[in-house]
């Protein structure tokens, strides 16, 4: 048991192992290199990187339970999208400009409910039609965002509501809003994986389907379940970050999908289902986001970035094999 | 003499907004940097966004944080920018919007805008076509097809808009049948216009929103044998639409050089520290070239 | 018995898969209390009429009931909610979730808000655990365990409900002696419950031990209903196979050639230690020992698959180093793997791809795949071993179990080895055909190959080895001649309590 | 499986499901507008898919050795830029197979990766498409890549030429897709794909070289990609950085119409190519039609989950899902 604990410290360990050396690294190459006088560590600048890594990351946080089922999701970016529309598009209508502020929790339902919507379209056609996830997904990701363009055609969809700007921009307690959405949302969700049926049901799906399709487990609802889950989780990343920003081009959320399944692939979640946490996956995201910020910190310019971040991140699985091998006498298979 | 230096010198930030999809800002980045190390007085903090929102705006952040003295931005979206541009304009650190501006709601918040100006050369293009079907003499029957940049884009919005708004003005009988994005990528505009092509006889121009897409119409409409009647006309000058021209199978452009544009954003942010007086929409000037008057230009570097 | 209501009765039922005919009519009732057991070789159909009983298969005809009431089984949750649990023949369970987690897969107890009641599931598990008399606790991973604990995970499946009838499907295929003791008495407790239990398995003396009735299905057909108490092997396998079996060791008549392989101070990790024994041509040596005991990773590491910390192989009297199972098959060494699904076969691939798969290479005409070739190797051992398939494009997944055994075997005997190891090869074969493996592996060491048989079942070493390495905890602990050995002495050896290790 | 037994237009219909699609999908376009059939039409289709359908043929490889291939768009990108390069520095029958070696070397970095050190092939391609996009950049300093004498070269037959009538990159694409599809399916190095896709572990208990298998994949992906990317610099002499971005989810999408499965061991070459057609020819089918690009992209969202379902319909024998 000891060992074993010990084991599984190690392999949920790795992305905040990688996550330190990436904060000294920057630190002190950021000593030299930077051109700003600021400290990297400073600790503002690590509070925006909480804030920063919010829009993917409360994404990435539901991909981490679809890809413990044994799903992927590659229609959240556009999922994202629309409900931003939904969301500034809706405080326009004539009856909600005139409830005044109440227009805005309003907005923000009806844009969580899109997304909500949306995954369950993905959720019905998982189960009801057995096609697998990845292509329903794949399809939908072009579908959506089909949706987005129909909306408003190709032109931004704006509305800059101040009141709503200053609740995003707020601190409380020193961290943003959209902190305090990740963080919370990370909490609920570990809380799901962990403590509920539901959530032991997923790892039961993902590790291996038929026996928990032999067990009774009703498998389809369940997925249903899930994408909804991950529909609202990316509605509520949207929310919290089209509130601040205010204007949503039918391009954006382009490519989240990939983000955030590296960022849950770097937390450990293995892509083939059945194993998974949210908290590394929290590190993942993390781990991302810190790259990026310490590449602009040491003033990378963009094809180092690119070359840079895309290395990174095989070096990292590299290390994460290194650190799980079980020695010499494994099984070379 | 490190902290004696750093009295006068400057440190002005920009955020790019997508440097790896096109020659122009890769062009304008370099000219950028360049201009900057030419002046002993401003260091740099290069950023791009990789054409997403988020990131720019935390790159805004970022750039408010370490308190350089000014921000050049390249806005990924005209509008969802503008709360990071207060809270930088707030941290008291002026704003300068580059190549294309944000919406208005915003300029309070900025110092100063320079850049072209995209609808003028959706217009001038327009009037560039106009000009040439009146010569051909087939300005009351001619009809069109537009490819336009990456959907959701400023520039690519404003251009087709200018280019939409002023051509029937200057003719009015031409008609433009069709308008197909092509994404600033000259592969994807190539495959718009062999279905254009195959699904219209009679096509006597083309509108592309910069001169990428309008050479892969071209080479379309060559591989078709059909380029002889067919009138294109692009934007944003690249060396290929220039070399194009230069072999009579190109009409015309609009002449923009990212290195133009570049020096003007940083020269506009070091006035502004230095206290000077900018207008505050300052456009430089984006010529039409054309067959014609091509002699006049270099060609492009990029 | 005869006068009470059946626990559960089938009728007529009919099941086909394109191609084939897997229940043809089959009736056949369980009373309550009573243990039946179902015979028949592999792919008669006991698995599929299981299946259709669990709800996982729709029956094209027939009908079920349970206590007289006709019932329509559409799920595996429907069969449960009507008493009926299903004890898989593969394994079915989740691998990184915990064992109380496995055993209440599907019905976690539950707290507000959808909370798993963690207390309840550990102390219910363990307390069920406990009956079962396992060495490991509710909060192991069950990836962790061995599969023979896993299996007796699946067995505690059935002891968590207040069912009206349990199936086990071939629960001891990969049991040993201790655990299937525990078994016997978990399903006398069903049985002295009321519960009825059917209990399908090849092996004739748990059938005789522990059932009260047998029937018999052969090729998707009825054979009729025995009383255990009035019949005895002959009958039943008469039944099964439409002859009796001759199931007397052929004694070995010829000779014993030069030593084939040799081992010495073998060690791998704390897998196993200091192992050294010699395999002769024409010889079968027999690996016997508790699970766990490091025979198959003993035979992994013959085969390339493991590096060994220290010690030498030797074949043919010249020392080898093996870095690959390519390597191994280059000097004649073939290996039948313990686990099928996992590390024998491509469930997705058709039997004769499968059966040929090691030797592809060889199977060419120009730079192309001989379909001649190929096909002839597949029949030649699809009538040696009777394989039960509609053709050689059928996939290996649709095979029963045991027929997929088989192409494994196949697999390895084409290759033609000087050495041949096999991992418990007949687990989950029908009586007929182990006995044919039995033969056959006895043919070949006539033939001059050298056998390492590695084995749970006592009387499957016992018949077939002329020599026995007994092996506990990764060290061996004595040798036996065929001669010499008695089962009192070798169970001696396997658990430790014999000290004086042949050098 | 249901498909392997069954017998008659039945049984064609099971096993070739996406074959139906595809002409219900054609008919259906014809009827809509004729020109759709004209034969300029679909060579110019089978043309432009051609660089698409080249990668996908690779790529099925590497999806039915159990991987995935995100990396390509971006490879692809390298290789054209790589290729128009070094046209006018070394020329190019030389700059050719400097281009293909210089693409393989990458293609053989994945391999090693993925094959030899086990590496998750969905993160590692995905660092990979990032990685080579700045490898491009850095090698073309962010410049569009031109020819300079565009009229002087014969660089130009790869992607402009034809063939008694017949486009050369609808010739190269057919021959490398017979060429495959050969080595797939009668090879037993292609047996041993299907084999390492389907169970690695039992594929490795069997013998197989399991990483050496998986670097092969890779290699001829990159091998594919390489070709693509000269049929693309070869059509328009002359290329942006970002000219197969976004292409890898294209591609991915036409191996997986064409029915191989993504969790390795299952597909053909034969099929792919169905796919690829597919996705080419609805693309220009909506486009013939005057619908809006984003009409197209919900219409192809809708074709792609019908055909897949209908597909998978066909082999289990019902149209809904037996999930619970
Ligand atoms: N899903 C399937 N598709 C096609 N054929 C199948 C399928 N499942 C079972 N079969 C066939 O049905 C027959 C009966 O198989 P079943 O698994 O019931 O045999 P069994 O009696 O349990 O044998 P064993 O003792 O080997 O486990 C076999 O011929 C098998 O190939
Ligand atoms: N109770 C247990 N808990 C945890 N791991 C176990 C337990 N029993 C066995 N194992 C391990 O599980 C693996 C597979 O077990 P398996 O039953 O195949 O044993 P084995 O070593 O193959 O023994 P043998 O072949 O001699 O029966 C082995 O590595 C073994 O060490
Ligand atoms: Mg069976
Ligand atoms: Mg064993």
């Amino acid at each position: 048991m000891k060992k074993e604990t010990r084991a599984n410290l190690i392999k949920q360990g790795a992305i905040w192992a990688f996550i330190v050396v990436e904060l000294a690294f920057f630190s002190i190459a950021g000593e030299f290199l930077s051109v700003t006088e600021t400290a990297f560590m400073d600790f503002d600048n690590m509070l925006l990187l909480l804030k920063q890594s919010a829009p993917i990351g409360i994404i990435a946080l539901g991909m981490t339970i679809i890809m413990i089922n044994g799903n992927i999701d590659l229609s959240v970016g556009a999922t994202f999208a629309l409900a931003a529309i939904v969301l500034l598009d809706s405080m326009t209508w004539p009856f909600m400009a005139a409830i005044g502020d109440w227009a805005i929790p309003l907005a923000w339902g009806f844009a969580l409910l899109t997304g909500v919507v949306l995954g369950a379209i993905n959720g019905l056609i998982v189960w009801k039609t057995g096609v697998d996830a990845f292509i329903v997904t794949l399809g939908s990701m072009l579908g959506y965002r089909g949706l987005v363009f129909m909306y408003n055609g190709e032109q931004p969809t704006s509305h800059l509501n101040w009141t709503l700007v200053d609740f995003a921009e707020a601190q409380f307690l020193g961290l943003h809003t959209a902190t305090w959405f990740l963080l919370g949302a990370a909490l609920l969700l570990w809380l799901l994986m962990t403590k509920t049926v539901h959530g032991r049901n997923a790892y039961a799906i993902g590790n291996n389907r038929e026996a928990a399709v032999n067990a009774g487990i009703r498998v389809g609802p369940h997925f249903l379940w899930n994408f909804m889950l991950i529909g609202f989780l990316a509605a509520l990343s949207a929310v919290v970050f089209y509130s601040e920003s205010g204007s949503v081009n039918p391009n954006d959320g382009m490519l989240y999908e990939l983000w955030a399944i590296t960022a849950v692939v770097l937390g450990g979640t293995k892509l083939s289902g059945g194993y998974g946490s949210i908290i590394s996956t929290l590190g993942g995201v993390i781990a991302i986001q810190l790259l990026r910020k310490g590449l602009g910190h040491i003033g990378a310019d963009t094809e180092t970035v690119n070359l840079v971040i895309g290395l990174i991140l095989i070096a990292v699985l590299f290390l994460d094999r290194q650190l799980n091998r079980k020695g010499r006498e494994e099984l070379k298979t | 003499a490190f902290g004696e230096a750093h009295m006068d010198t400057y440190t002005i930030g920009i955020t790019q907004n997508n440097v790896g999809v096109d020659s122009y800002q890769t062009t304008y980045e370099q000219a950028f940097i360049a201009a900057a190390e030419a002046n002993d007085n401003v260091e740099v903090v290069v950023l791009d966004a990789g054409g997403d929102v988020a990131r720019q705006i935390a790159q805004m952040e970022d750039l408010i944080q370490q308190e350089v003295d000014a921000i050049i931005i390249w806005p990924t979206n005209g509008e969802a920018v503008i709360p990071a541009v207060r809270k930088a304009s707030q941290a008291d650190i002026p704003v300068i919007v580059t190549n294309s501006n944000i919406a208005e709601q915003g300029f309070d918040f900025v110092a100063s805008f320079s850049g072209p100006d995209n609808i003028t050369q959706g217009s001038r293009s327009a009037e560039i076509m106009c000009d040439r079907f009146k010569e051909l003499g087939i300005e009351d029957e001619a009809q069109i097809v537009q490819i336009s940049g990456q959907p959701g884009y400023t520039t690519a919005i404003e251009r087709a808009k200018g280019f939409e708004d002023r051509l029937p003005e200057v003719c009015p009988n031409v008609t433009l049948m069709e308008t197909q994005p092509g994404d600033w990528n000259r592969e994807k505009s190539q495959q718009v216009m062999e279905a254009f092509l195959v699904k219209y006889d009679d096509i006597d121009g083309v509108y592309a929103g910069d001169d990428n897409m309008g050479v892969g119409a071209l080479n379309a409409a060559k591989a078709a044998d059909r380029a002889e009647g067919i009138t294109f006309v692009g934007a944003t000058n690249f060396a290929v639409g220039y070399e194009a021209m230069a072999a009579g199978e190109y009409w015309g452009s609009i002449y923009q050089s990212p290195v133009d544009d570049a020096e003007a954003a940083l020269q506009t942010a070091i006035d502004i520290l230095n206290g000077e007086d900018v207008p505050f929409l300052n456009y430089f000037d984006t010529p039409k070239i054309t067959q014609d008057n091509m002699d006049e230009f270099e060609k492009p570097v990029f | 018995m005869t006068d009470q209501t059946p626990a559960l009765r089938l009728e007529g039922i009919v099941k086909t898969f394109p191609g084939v005919r897997a229940l043809d009519g089959v009736s056949f009732a369980v009373m309550p209390g009573e243990v039946h057991a179902l015979m028949g070789e592999n792919g008669a159909g006991k698995s599929t009429l299981m299946k259709v009983l669990g709800g996982i298969h729709q029956p094209n005809e027939g009908q079920i009931f349970i206590a007289e009431e006709p019932t329509v089984m559409t799920s595996p949750i429907e069969a449960k909610s009507k008493g009926v649990v299903f004890i898989h023949q593969e394994l079915s369970l989740a691998d990184e979730l915990t064992v109380a987690e496995n055993i209440f897969l599907g019905e976690l107890p539950r707290k507000s808000f959808g909370r798993v009641d963690w207390k309840t599931l550990y102390d219910q598990t363990n307390a069920i655990l406990k009956t079962l008399n396992v060495g490991f606790d509710a909060r192991t991973r069950v990836g962790d365990l061995s599969i023979a604990n896993q299996q007796m995970v699946e067995i505690a499946r059935a002891l968590t409900v207040d069912p009206r009838a349990v199936i086990f499907d071939e629960p001891t295929a990969s049991l040993t002696d201790a655990e299937k003791v525990v078994l016997f008495e978990v399903i006398a407790d069903l049985q002295s419950r009321g519960v009825g239990v059917i209990y399908i398995s090849h092996r004739m003396e748990e059938i005789f031990k522990i059932t009260d009735r047998i029937s018999v299905l052969r090729d998707g057909q009825y054979r009729g209903t025995l009383n255990t108490a009035e019949t005895n092997e002959e009958e039943v396998t008469q039944l099964m196979i439409g002859r009796t079996l001759d199931l007397s060791r052929s004694e070995s008549t010829h000779q014993m050639g030069d030593v084939a392989l040799e081992v010495r101070n073998l060690s791998c990790g704390d897998l196993f230690e200091d192992v050294s024994f010699t395999v002769r041509k024409g010889e079968v040596v027999g690996f016997y020992g508790l699970v766990g005991a490091g025979r198959t990773e003993i035979a992994e590491t013959l085969f390339g698959l493991r590096d060994p910390s220290s010690g030498t192989i030797m074949l043919d009297g010249e020392e080898v180093r093996i870095n690959s199972p390519a390597d191994a098959i280059k000097r004649g060494i073939s290996l039948v793997p313990e686990d099928r699904k996992a590390q024998g076969l491509i469930l997705g691939m058709n039997c004769r791809d499968n059966m040929t798969l090691p030797q592809v290479d060889d199977m060419t005409a120009g730079p192309f795949v001989s379909d001649g070739a190929e096909v002839a190797i597949f029949d030649q051992y699809r009538d040696k071993l009777d394989i039960r398939t509609p053709g050689w494009r059928q996939l290996v997944g649709n095979l029963s179990g045991g027929n997929q055994q088989k192409i494994v075997i196949g697999k390895w005997l084409s290759m033609h080895p000087e050495v041949l190891i096999v991992d418990e090869p007949t687990r989950g074969i029908d009586v007929g055909s182990k006995s044919e493996i039995h033969n056959l592996i006895r043919e070949l060491a006539a033939q001059g190959y050298a056998v390492i048989v590695i084995s749970s079942e006592m009387p499957e070493v016992l018949h077939v080895s002329d020599r026995i390495v007994a092996m506990f905890n990764g060290r061996v602990m004595r040798e036996f001649t065929a001669e010499e050995v008695t089962e009192d002495s070798l169970i001696q050896a396997i658990s430790g309590l014999e000290t004086d290790k042949v050098a | 499986m249901a498909e392997l037994t069954k017998k008659g237009v039945a049984g064609f219909l099971a096993r070739q499901g996406i074959l139906v699609a595809f002409v219900v999908f054609m008919i259906v376009f014809a009827i809509a507008n004729p020109r759709f059939i004209d034969i300029d039409n679909i060579f110019g289709v089978i043309r432009s898919s051609a660089i698409l359908g080249v990668m996908a043929l690779g790529v099925t490889f590497v999806v039915i050795g159990g991987n995935l291939d995100l990396s390509v768009g971006s490879m692809m990108s390298f290789s054209t830029i790589v290729v128009l390069d070094l046209h006018d520095k070394i020329g190019p029958t030389l700059g050719i197979p400097v281009m293909f070696a210089m693409t393989m070397a990458l293609g053989a970095f994945i391999g090693f990766l993925v094959g030899y050190l086990k590496l998750n092939s969905l993160i590692v391609t995905l660092g990979m498409l990032s990685a080579i996009h700045g490898l491009t950049l850095t090698y073309s300093g962010g410049k569009n890549m031109d020819i300079a004498d565009k009229e002087g070269t014969w660089f130009g037959i790869f992607g402009q030429g034809s063939i008694a009538g017949v486009p050369v990159p609808i010739i190269m694409f057919a021959l490398l897709a017979i060429v495959l599809s050969i080595i797939l399916s009668r090879t037993p190095f292609g047996r041993k794909v299907y084999a390492v896709g389907g169970n690695g572990i039992a594929a490795t208990f069997s013998g197989i070289p399991r990483a050496r298998i998986v670097f092969m994949t890779y290699l001829m992906s990159s091998f594919c990609v390489a070709t693509a990317g000269l049929i693309q610099a070869s059509r328009s002499l002359g290329s942006q950085n970002t000219v197969g971005q976004g292409m890898e989810l294209e591609v991915l999408a036409a191996v997986i119409l064409g029915g191989a499965s993504l969790l390795g061991g299952a597909g053909t070459i034969f099929k792919t190519v169905i796919g690829v057609l597919i996705l080419g020819f609805i693309q220009n089918g909506l486009l013939l039609m005057g619908l809006a690009f984003y009409a197209q992209y919900v219409v192809t969202w809708i074709i792609i989950i019908l055909a897949v379902w209908l597909d998978i319909a066909a082999k289990r024998g019902r149209l809904w899902s037996p999930i619970a």
